[in-house]
Formats: C-alpha cells, structure tokens, sequence
C-alpha cells in the first residue's frame, strides 16, 4: 500500500516506513528533511532561519505526488512507497518531508528514494518561505 | 466567460490576493491570461511564472474555458 | 555525533535519524533492515520464517561499526552516521538494523548509507539465525 | 602457553561450545590454530571460516601471543 499525504501535525518518520513495508521486502529506505537552521547563500555567507513556512496547492500536491509514485513504480524494481509532506510552520529541527521506499532488494530502494526526492522538488506545488530574524523569503526551487 | 485564478506563496504576495475572479474572452490562451496578470498585478513582472490549468501542469497554447481553475506560481521548493 | 550501538531492545527508528542530525544539515538518509516473512532459496522455492535470532560478537562488533563509520567520513562528504543492530529474537516485521547519515548535501547521504550497509554485511561479526516452522539455519552472508 | 577460542553461530553449533580454553605452542600461526580446531571438532570440517585475533581480523600467518583470543566464524550475516 503506497501513501501519499499532506500533513500540518509533527511527521513520525518510523511510522511512515512501516506502513509501507510489505511481509517480503527485507528494507526501506528513508529520506528525511529537517527544516535547517543554517542556509548557505550564493555570495557564501551563512543565514539563520527562526522558522519555516510550507504552503501548497493541495489536490494538485497530491496528484503530483501520486503521480510520482507511478512513476517510480514503472521505473524501479520497487514495492510501496510512501510519501508525507509536512505544512505550515515548521520549527528548526521538524521533519518537513519524508520518502519512505521498501524493495525486495535495497539497491532499488535506494535509486527510487533519491529519483523521487529530486523529482518532488521540481514537480509538486509546495512553496517554503524562510523566516528570519530580519525579514523573511520565499526560497527558490531547485534548478532542474 | 470567468474563470478562477489562485496565487501562492511569492505569487500571492506580488499579487496581494490568493485567488481571483476573472473574466475573459472565449479562446483565450494560457500564455494571454499570464500576460494580462502580468498587467494587472504588477508585482508579478519580476517573476519567471509557472502555472496549472485544473491542478494540472498544462502548455502555454492549451486554451482556456468557461469554470477553469488556473494556478500561478514560482518555481516549486518543497523538500 | 555518531552512535553505534547493539540492543536486544524494539528499535525506534525516528530516534536513530533524530539523534545524529546538526544544525547544518537539511537531511539525513536511513536504511531500515527488516524481519522478513519470506524467503527466496536458491532452487526458487520461497521459505516462511517464523522468527530471527542475531547474535554478535558484541566487542568486536562494535568497534568494527566505529571503523565504518571512519571509513564513510573518508570517504563521503556526510556529518554523522547512527548504526543501530538489534541482537536476540525478532519478531517478523521487526527492525535488524537502522542506518542513518546526516549530510549537508543528500546526494553524500544516500551514497554513503547504501555503502555502510553493503560493508556492515560483509564486515561487522553479526550472524543471523533463521528459524522456520521444520528447523532453523544459520544465514549464508552475501557474497563479496 | 594458553589461548582463549571463541565460537560464534554455526561454529558455536558445529564446536558444540562457545567458548575453549586451548594449550597451543610457542610460535603458532593463527592457520595452524584453525587446522588443529579442524581436527579437534569435526563439525568444523564443512565451513568456510573466517577468524579474528583480539577482536581485529587478522593474517592467516599472525604468531598467536600467550593470552590472545582467537574468534573463529563463517561469513558474517548481519543487516
């Protein structure tokens, strides 16, 4: 069973994980993002964050992220995966995102969890603004 | 005909709005309705755009119709 | 901060990845080994497992997970890496072993869990017994 | 001079013991030690084995000391 969710409550990883594993897959592999305190800017100095904000549009999110997992499935040897994305404000140290992959064999798992967490960076609607003690940013996606 | 838009995050704070009523002619294009937002809302001319026809992402020339949900949006940064 | 530990104790995996991840870092990549029902022979038949025992020679076990752990950070680009191996009965379902690595960039992440896992299987002096409903048998590792 | 053998898995299944306290002469090699285990106890005979010497792996040609302990297993099965 894959599952794919958008949440405004804490995100507990462990159970994301389990309810994706299969009685014959012997691994899951768990991508897990934390709302950081400290972000790299391009002219190399370092910006504090206090706390994020994630917004989405959501049945569109949901679909993209259903999408994905479709996707994953045709182009992995992979069993279940499932997909939580935290909204809202998030405390510096709260998981933001999770990608929970099981496969029969674990190189599988592996290669689905990094496609899917690069895909779902550049394909699902989900927007996150840096707030700082100054000021406050939308950030910019990744480039493809 | 009208039809919705919606803004989020960077696009709704150039736009000052979430969502928006608007009304425009028959066979109106995606990539016209983009360039009438950019007049009407002139926060939104700094933005590189993307943006979904009914929660789907959908090509510049697809042409709009009556009851479309149209979204407008920067580049995503979820993760 | 690293951790490598055995315990005869349920693993909780969100606190394996919560306990190794800094302020700098945005993710962390987590391999989570499971009790698996099932088992493919080499002849293709499939074999139920009733349940695992792990034993360990503790000492040398762990200090062979600490060179690991060196190893990784000579090798990849990552903060912290947690090795949690659970030792004694499992129940199917249960967690064998979690590995976690924070880094600052996801790409070191998964590389070097995906590495610490393959070498934890031919390195660390843990033997797996598994138990089927007509008798049990000690697992044949993986080959190099 | 006196060693400590520890067995682990299938060779603590095929030793029938986890654990022997083993008289050894002056100057044995770690292979020497494993072929006299081989001899000692049989069920042994059908592993492949690997060893370590104070919980580090070590060379087949290693000189065992008075008081090492010697661990003798088959292919480790973790994860």
């Amino acid at each position: 069973m894959d599952l794919y969710e958008l949440t405004t409550e804490p995100i507990d990883i462990n159970a994301v994980a389990r309810r994706i594993v299969p009685a014959e897959c012997g691994a899951t592999v768990t991508l897990d993002g934390y709302a950081r305190r400290f972000t790299r800017e391009k002219d190399g100095t370092t910006r504090e964050t206090e706390y994020l904000v994630y917004e989405a549009y959501e049945p569109m999110a949901l679909k993209e992220m259903a999408k994905l997992i479709e996707a994953a499935r045709l182009k992995f040897e992979i069993s279940n995966v499932g997909i939580v994305h935290r909204l809202g404000r998030l405390e510096i140290g709260e998981t933001s995102v999770v990608i929970s992959v099981a496969a029969p064999h674990r190189k599988a798992a592996f290669a689905a969890c990094e496609w899917l967490i690069k895909e779902l960076k550049h394909t699902v609607p989900i927007w996150k603004k840096e707030v700082y003690a100054d000021g406050e940013a939308w950030a910019e996606g990744e480039s493809a | 005909m009208q039809i919705t838009t919606l803004f989020f995050g960077a696009t709704a704070d150039a736009a000052g709005t979430r969502e928006a009523k608007i009304a425009i002619n028959d066979g109106t294009t995606v990539r016209e309705l983009i360039e009438k937002l950019r007049t009407d809302y002139t926060g939104l001319a700094t933005h590189k755009l993307l943006f979904a026809l009914n929660e789907e992402y959908a090509e510049t020339d697809t042409i709009i119709k009556d009851g479309d949900e149209v979204a407008i949006f920067t580049a995503v940064s979820g993760g």
